[in-house]
């Protein structure tokens, strides 16, 4: 007993030290530092710095965002100097005519933070260890489509190809990411570059690591004295000199920890979360504005279904089950009303919107559904204006709802397919459904079973948004049921499910060239039933007219204007082939704290770049950010 | 220490009594359970106990033996509550009322004065510590010596009593029945108290086992010269122990004489019966059982509570309850067929 | 039987409590059967209301009736609990009894078992099952998961309470007099463990549920099936907790911690009775 | 004496039997999981990335055999104890080539630091109020306390967690909320530093405590209620001894028996690590790692965090085991 009573005196004493402290999160100059939240969480292995070898370091810890760099970016959003830009490339990328081989001019006067040149032998040398390695990240890609490659003179370098490939460069150009280049003179040292952790990394960008915690929670970058000899600097000078990336923890913990002023920038959070911040922060900025607040990424959140299982073969059935959404309670359910829509399968935001979204509008005004019995007219334009009346209502977002139709257009969606039941009846009866006693049944009399697999946690809006679907399904009569699992992308590969709320549609945002993701829903690469899918065509469907889309891309260059037109052909076919049931954008609930810092990207003002700050692309914030206290 | 013991003289039956309990009562007060009633264990029992007397107490389990013990050291907890009379010992020339006594008064009367030996030795000493640990927790805080010292008079109180010391750093299972109960007795014994309380302390033993214990507790109590409140069942140890016996019935003491009169002309039909149930050699007559059972303590007969086997009750037995009258000198009985019924 | 209970109530009031609680949860299971909801089903009412006359516990902001979600909850929460305890206590006490009266090689194979099922690390194992099972995971097998995890550990409490009973002379005695094994257990060495069963059951069921609502919270359960667990792990990933909706929260925590003082009220006063060397036992004066 | 070597070398083999028994379940088990490794992998490299489909076929394959995963089911058991032999838990596959070894190295300190103070304050204070509560069973005080114990320790600890959380962080901010010690803080060994890991561990250690000392206070209360109806007890009364004395030396001396047994598996059984914590408190530790590992298929990463806490558990019950014959000499060895 008399144990105990020293051990609580022990306690008292802590806790009497402990509030005798001052209050810092760290010893680093608050002001001259932006704490920003890495999603990756607590790092498993903090100090893995080989980003070209998988080694389960972190990724966007600041790594991928401030010391790496590579060839080109393309900006989800506008960008500084336009969305396009080139890094350490000089000039846009240089094909021969049938795009067997693509020239990179390289800039000159590029240093690596230690003081070293960087020359096209780093470029030839990054191609050709990761050929060399199949271990290495990048290692199949490239092995897959550069024949030779060689540097022709310090800053030039020549790429063969094995087959024409008119996207080639994307390899090399930052949609979040994107092979980055290795410092030759510290890997040739090394024998095994699969084994080699590249500690103290060496950077090519404007930042160079200053610390990291050895339990993966923290990692400090600081601006580093030679700046301008970066392509960051190239483009201005950053802002803070030191950049903190932090386990955020929790939704709720990163939403108390913005509002004490200690993460300057969360990069997703619970729609909740962002009210609250709303609501009681008096130093917030966001995307937009008002409502949604959220920034719409580059990717399309939809109804995957597994089309090489019956009955999710028929087209008919894909889009009884979209007739039978009513989005309005979806979107309300999950993002309580704060996401983009859309109806087609493109996301709704960046160059996306004028190119295909807005035609696309008109198309589907007047596009016909035949159910069997009858020709119907499944679009809804007026689904948006209608979400942002029932949100005026609600009196913390009265003020912040636009009434402008081009403005709700932008922030809640062009529009979206009317619940239309009779419809669905007629759709599934046609695929030769019978309803029996309330209950749906399948041609041979089995009952309609329905597993939607749902991201757990992790999104957990997308866990709501399946969850009412799932019930919306039930309502109609099929066995329908939610399943949420820690990660979807398992079963999808493996084609273990029914249907899946996730994406297998990501776009450049700030390009309108498809190939991105399009590329790989070729016929050619889905799998056996069984087999594993790779990436992206999760839905496993192909269909000839698509074939071809996918080559006539293929032919033509990445800035033909003629892509916009095949771009608009894949909306209008899967439009009527339902592969996937899109939903809305990817809103990232991303809130900035302007205590310390101001400049962030928003809408319209100067969307910048996408302030979701897992992506390379964020990078452009730190040009940007200036303190805000002197 | 043991100089001492030896002059003590053996104390004149005259000399003031060392024990008074006057018409105590103790009842069990229960509400809860299923059970809401109050079981008169202790019913208006008077008795004195000269110094260096050895007292028995006779009588039949659960006849409130035990309570009465339990109530006389003081050893009182709920629902046991003490309902009327008093216990008073007598100190060092000082009259003590062990109920007006403050828990710690009372502490330091315990084995310096007033110690005890109980039934089931097998559990009174602590199972997971050396005996030794006993001897300084009991013994130690009320004999005032140096450690050294401490030691060596229980070392030398040990040999009197032909115990060896190394009982001192053994563990109670490690020892026989006997064993474990002559060193409860010394235990008891250690700090030479003026009373000790003895209850059942042969019980539970084999003949021969008892045999020794009973020398034992005789010889110690010579030396000593304490009084003894001896409590058992069986009337052949009082034969051999108690100077005076009282046997206790149903909660109330129905007769009280000296040993050799109690075993020669027993008045209380009562004890009759118990004396005659002792078997003497020669004696071949089948022994008389007595009909019935002890009658419950929650709600006795009416009147004199053996009336229900009282071979020789009357109409009177029936309503009054027969006083505790002197019939003889040194000779108490509660009994209408003795003292005649009241007019 | 039925003097023992009202005397309880009339004169234990730590019993009296205690069963008025846990009539209180037998009235919500009851209560629960009637809801004008379905269980599972969301945006049945207006979302995020306090609690107010219509609705007692308020609104989620799933636009589910929080007091009816409580009654379900309560119901399979408390289900889960006491399927738990039940099956894991019987386990226990068999395994802990046998092997602690009866020794030598016994003892060593029990406890060979025991130990193993008790080396094993629960949590991964759990989330491993939720793994494997999936879709199968639902209410049911985590019951049966956990009961046959949730034994080992109070086994060897028992054993270890059996082993010094073995050593006391009654015991002894019992088997002079020629009592059976089973009898000796059941009636001699029971009543002795029976306040420590009682213990380990309350911690039993924090436990399981504990684990059932660490589960839910991680998300590794069935989100079909509203239990306490649920109703946490939804109000959180609602942010419930920053967004002022605190009935959300409040009213499962309220309900689990009402839901053990009570239990742990009972086991009290059940000691009291049950233990063999209670005072009240050894009235026989 | 030489019963008890004979005793304590049968136990040992019972340990050795206990602890592989216990690996080789969860080693099935691991490997009963449908999460593969390699997709694991190549969703984390291609999920935000350019993926080309070919390319990932590719990747497939040499991912697989990179991580030395063909062969079937029980060749790969029989490695893994061979390797498991010469000590080698062999490199994860989410954290690839890093030992398996090297990672849970580096958060164990935490863990055991935490959980083994949080272990002993929860024991000590749980079991002092319960032989309290126990002894002197009408004192309203003591009641209180028990109640309030108990009524803390079925709140779901994150909930509780996060309550202390909010209290300590926002409401009243004088504790910190996030980590084992501050940003950028120099870990080489300092007075300020021991205080900032002192001050960080306080939120988590008190959470722990909060829930903990309840179900070791109703534990020791029940043990302690028969006690103290024992003869010895009374006898102990009648003779005058002090009652701290009392409860110490011969109410509390006899129930601990039992209650070391508990503690003694606790210990063991801080290398389940406490997940929770490690989440709300952003707290260091082997507990997230073990879920990250869960869900990346990281076969070696769990197997080696689970063997960690199954040799854990199995030495604490090895232990208890020759030792209660000291405590309680009652118990023979057997």
């Amino acid at each position: 007993m008399r144990l105990w009573r020293q051990l609580l005196a022990g306690a008292a004493l802590a806790v009497l030290a402990a509030t005798a402290q001052a209050q810092d999160i760290s010893n680093l100059p608050r002001k001259e530092t932006v704490i920003i939240e890495n999603p990756e969480g607590t790092i498993k292995n903090p100090g893995w710095f080989n980003i070209w070898v998988n080694g389960g370091g972190g990724v966007s810890t600041g790594l991928q965002q401030l010391a790496m760099d590579t060839l080109w970016y393309i900006d989800p959003d506008q960008g500084i100097n336009g969305a396009w830009y080139n890094s350490l490339a000089a000039e846009k990328p240089i094909y021969n005519a049938d795009f067997t081989e693509m020239t990179v001019k390289l800039r000159k006067g590029m240093f690596w933070s230690d003081g070293v040149e960087f020359t096209a032998d780093d470029l030839v040398y990054t191609v050709q260890t990761q050929i060399d390695h199949p271990g290495m990240v990048w290692s199949s890609l490239l092995a897959v489509s550069v024949d030779s490659v060689k540097a022709t003179d310090p800053y030039t370098v020549v790429f063969k190809l094995k087959k024409p490939n008119s996207r080639f460069h994307a390899l090399f150009t930052v949609r979040w990411n994107a092979i980055w280049v290795m410092p030759k003179h510290v890997f040739e040292k090394v024998d095994d570059p699969l084994k080699y952790d590249f500690a103290n990394p060496v950077s090519i960008s404007a930042y160079t690591l200053k610390n990291y915690d050895p339990q993966g929670k923290w990692y400090i970058w600081e601006k580093r004295p030679d700046w301008q000899r970066t392509p960051l600097g190239l483009i201005g000078e950053p802002g803070p000199k030191y950049a903190a990336y932090v386990d955020g923890g929790p939704p709720d913990k990163k939403t108390i920890a913005q509002l004490k002023h200690e993460l300057d920038i969360i990069h997703d959070n619970t729609p909740e979360g962002m009210f609250t911040l709303v609501d009681q922060s008096k130093s917030l900025a966001t995307w937009f504005k008002g409502f949604p607040y959220a920034h719409p990424d580059p990717t399309l959140p939809a109804v995957i279904f597994n089309t090489q299982k019956a009955p999710f073969d028929n087209a008919d059935v894909r889009w009884a089950l979209a007739l039978l959404i009513d989005i309005k309670a979806v979107d309300l359910a999950s993002y309580r009303g704060a996401a983009t829509l859309s109806a087609i399968g493109v996301p709704p935001t960046g160059v996306a919107m004028p190119t295909y979204q807005a035609p696309m509008h008109e198309w589907l005004k007047s596009f016909e559904l035949d159910t069997g019995k009858e020709k119907i007219k499944p679009y809804d334009p007026m689904i948006p204006t209608e979400i942002a009346d029932t949100l005026r209502k609600q009196p913390k977002f009265k003020d912040q709802i636009p009434t402008d139709p081009a403005a709700i257009a932008s922030q809640f969606g062009y529009g979206w397919w009317k619940p239309d039941p009779k419809a669905a009846a007629d759709l599934l009866e046609k695929a030769g459904f019978k309803k029996v006693g309330g209950e749906w049944k399948l041609p041979d009399g089995q009952p309609f079973r329905i597993r939607l697999t749902v991201e757990g946690d992790t999104r957990s809006v997308f866990t709501r948004a399946g969850t009412l679907i799932a019930q919306q399904w039930k309502q109609a009569g099929i066995d329908a049921k939610a399943q949420p699992t820690t990660n979807p992308w398992q079963p999808m590969q493996a084609g273990d499910f029914d249907a899946a709320i996730a994406w297998s549609v990501e776009t450049w945002g700030g390009d309108a060239d498809m190939s991105f993701f399009l590329d790989s829903w070729h016929s050619s690469f889905v799998a056996k039933p069984g087999d594993v899918q790779p990436a992206r065509n999760w839905q496993r469907w192909s269909s000839p007219e698509l074939d071809k889309i996918i080559e006539g891309i293929r032919g033509i260059s990445f800035d033909d204007p003629k892509g916009v037109d095949y771009g608009l052909e894949y909306l209008k076919l899967v439009v009527k082939e339902m592969p996937t049931i899109p939903m809305m954008s990817y809103n990232v609930f991303t809130s900035m704290d302007t205590t310390y810092w101001t400049g962030y990207p928003t809408f319209p003002d100067d969307p910048y770049t996408d302030p979701v700050p897992n992506w390379g692309n964020s990078r452009l914030m730190m040009i940007k950010l200036k303190p805000a206290q002197p | 220490m043991p100089t001492a013991v030896l002059q003590t003289p053996p104390a004149p039956a005259a000399a003031e009594p060392v024990l008074v309990v006057d018409r105590l009562r103790a009842y069990y007060r229960t509400h809860a359970f299923g059970l809401d009633r109050d079981i008169r264990a202790v019913d208006d029992i008077s008795l004195t106990v000269a110094p260096g007397e050895v007292y028995g107490i006779a009588g039949e389990s659960s006849s409130g033996k035990t309570t009465l013990i339990k109530t006389i050291v003081g050893a009182i907890r709920p629902p046991l509550a003490v309902v009327g009379g008093s216990v008073r010992f007598r100190f060092g020339g000082e009259i003590r009322d062990i109920y007006a006594l403050t828990p710690a008064e009372l502490q330091t009367i315990r084995w310096r004065h007033l110690s005890c030996i109980l039934q089931g030795s097998m559990n009174v000493l602590n199972p997971v510590r050396q005996i030794r640990h006993s001897f300084q927790d009991f013994a130690f805080p009320h004999m005032g010596l140096k450690p050294a010292a401490f030691w060596q008079a229980v070392r030398a109180h040990l040999a009197r009593l032909d115990l060896d010391p190394a009982v001192l750093d053994s563990y109670p299972h490690q020892l026989s029945g006997g064993m474990r109960q002559r060193t409860t007795i010394a235990l008891a014994t250690v700090c030479t108290p003026e009373f000790i309380v003895a209850d059942e302390p042969t019980t539970a033993l084999d003949v021969i086992v008892q045999r020794d214990v009973l020398t034992m507790l005789r010889d110690i109590q010579r030396r000593l010269g304490s009084s003894f409140l001896f409590v058992t069942h069986d009337m052949s140890v009082h034969a051999t122990v108690s100077d005076r016996v009282g046997i206790v019935y149903a909660g109330r003491l129905v007769e009280e004489a000296e040993t050799p009169t109690l075993f020669r002309g027993a008045l209380h039909p009562y004890t009759q019966h118990l004396v005659a149930s002792l078997p003497r050699i020669g004696d071949t007559t089948r022994r008389a059982s007595l009909p019935g059972r002890p009658p419950s303590l929650a709600d006795p007969p009416s009147g004199c509570r053996f009336h229900p086997r009282c071979p020789l009750a009357m109409d009177v037995c029936r309503e009054k309850v027969p006083a505790l009258v002197e019939a003889a000198p040194r000779h108490r009985v509660a009994c209408f067929a003795v003292s005649g019924a009241p007019s | 039987m039925f003097t023992i209970v009202r005397d309880l109530i009339r004169y234990n009031i730590e019993f009296a409590v205690g069963l008025f609680i846990l009539l209180l949860l037998i009235a919500a299971v009851v209560l629960s059967f009637f809801s004008p909801y379905p269980a599972a089903d969301i945006y049945v009412v207006p979302p995020d209301l306090p609690p107010d006359a219509e609705f007692w516990l308020g609104t989620t902001s799933r636009g589910q009736d929080t007091f009816w979600q409580l009654m379900i909850g309560l119901r399979n929460t408390l289900g889960f609990g006491v399927g738990v305890a039940f099956l894991s206590r019987i386990l226990s006490l068999v395994v802990g009894l046998t092997a602690g009266y009866a020794g030598g090689r016994t003892d060593r194979v029990l406890m060979a078992i025991n130990d193993s099922v008790m080396v094993i690390p629960q949590f991964p194992i759990l989330v491993l099952f939720y793994f494997v099972l999936k879709d199968d995971m639902n209410w049911l097998m985590l019951v049966l998961i956990l009961s046959a995890l949730g034994w080992a550990y109070d086994a060897r409490l028992i054993r270890s309470i059996a082993m010094s009973l073995r050593t006391r002379p009654f015991t002894t005695q019992s088997v002079y007099s020629g009592m059976s094994m089973r009898k000796i257990l059941v009636e001699e060495h029971l009543p002795y463990v029976m306040p420590v069963v009682f213990a380990t059951t309350m911690n039993n069921m924090i436990w399981s549920i504990g684990m059932e609502i660490t589960l839910s919270v991680l998300g590794f359960t069935d989100v079909d099936t509203p239990t306490m667990g649920q109703m946490i792990y939804w109000a959180n990933s609602h942010s419930a907790l920053i967004s002022g909706i605190w009935w959300w929260v409040a009213a499962p925590v309220g309900a689990i911690v009402i839901l053990f003082i009570g239990l742990f009220l009972l086991s009290m006063s059940m000691n009291e009775y049950i233990d063999p060397r209670s005072r009240l036992n050894r009235m026989g004066v | 004496m030489t019963a008890y070597l004979i005793f304590i070398s049968r136990r040992f083999g019972q340990l050795l039997l206990v602890v592989f028994l216990g690996i080789s379940a969860t080693f099935f088990i691991t490997h009963m999981t449908p999460v593969d490794p390699v997709a694991e992998s190549i969703t984390a490299i291609t999920n935000f990335g350019k993926a080309d489909p070919e390319a990932i076929l590719l990747m497939r394959k040499t991912l697989t055999e990179l991580y030395g995963l063909q062969g079937n089911l029980f060749e790969q058991y029989l490695q893994f104890w061979s390797r498991l032999a010469r000590g080698d838990l062999g490199p994860s596959l989410s954290a690839f080539p890093t030992p398996v070894s090297q990672i849970i190295l580096r958060a164990l300190p935490w863990t055991v630091g935490l959980m083994i103070s949080a272990t002993l304050i929860s024991f000590l204070l749980g079991n002092t109020l319960g032989a309290l509560a126990g002894y002197y069973r009408n004192s309203r005080l003591l009641k209180l306390a028990g109640l309030a114990l108990i009524g803390l320790q079925p709140i779901p600890y994150y909930i509780l967690a996060f309550i202390l959380l909010i209290l300590f962080g926002y409401v009243w901010p004088v504790l910190p909320i996030t980590g084992g010690y501050e940003m950028n803080a120099d870990t080489s060994f300092s007075l300020t530093l021991v205080l900032d890991i002192l001050r960080h561990s306080i939120l988590p250690a008190m959470a722990l405590v909060m829930v903990g000392a309840g179900s070791w206070l109703t534990g020791m209360r029940a043990l302690t209620s028969n006690i103290v109806t024992e003869d010895y007890v009374t006898f102990a009364e009648l003779g005058g001894v002090g009652s701290t004395r009392i409860l110490r030396s011969y109410v509390v001396r006899n129930a601990l028996v039992p209650q070391l047994t508990g503690l003694a598996m606790s210990l063991g059984a801080i290398f389940n690590g406490t997940v929770i914590t490690e989440i709300v408190f952003g707290y260091p530790g082997i507990g997230s790692l073990l879920i990250s590992a869960v869900h990346a298929g990281d076969y070696s990463l769990v197997l080696g965090l689970a063997s960690l806490s199954i040799v854990g558990v199995a030495i604490a019950v090895f232990l208890i085991d020759i030792l209660s014959p000291l405590l309680d000499p009652r118990m023979k060895a057997e």
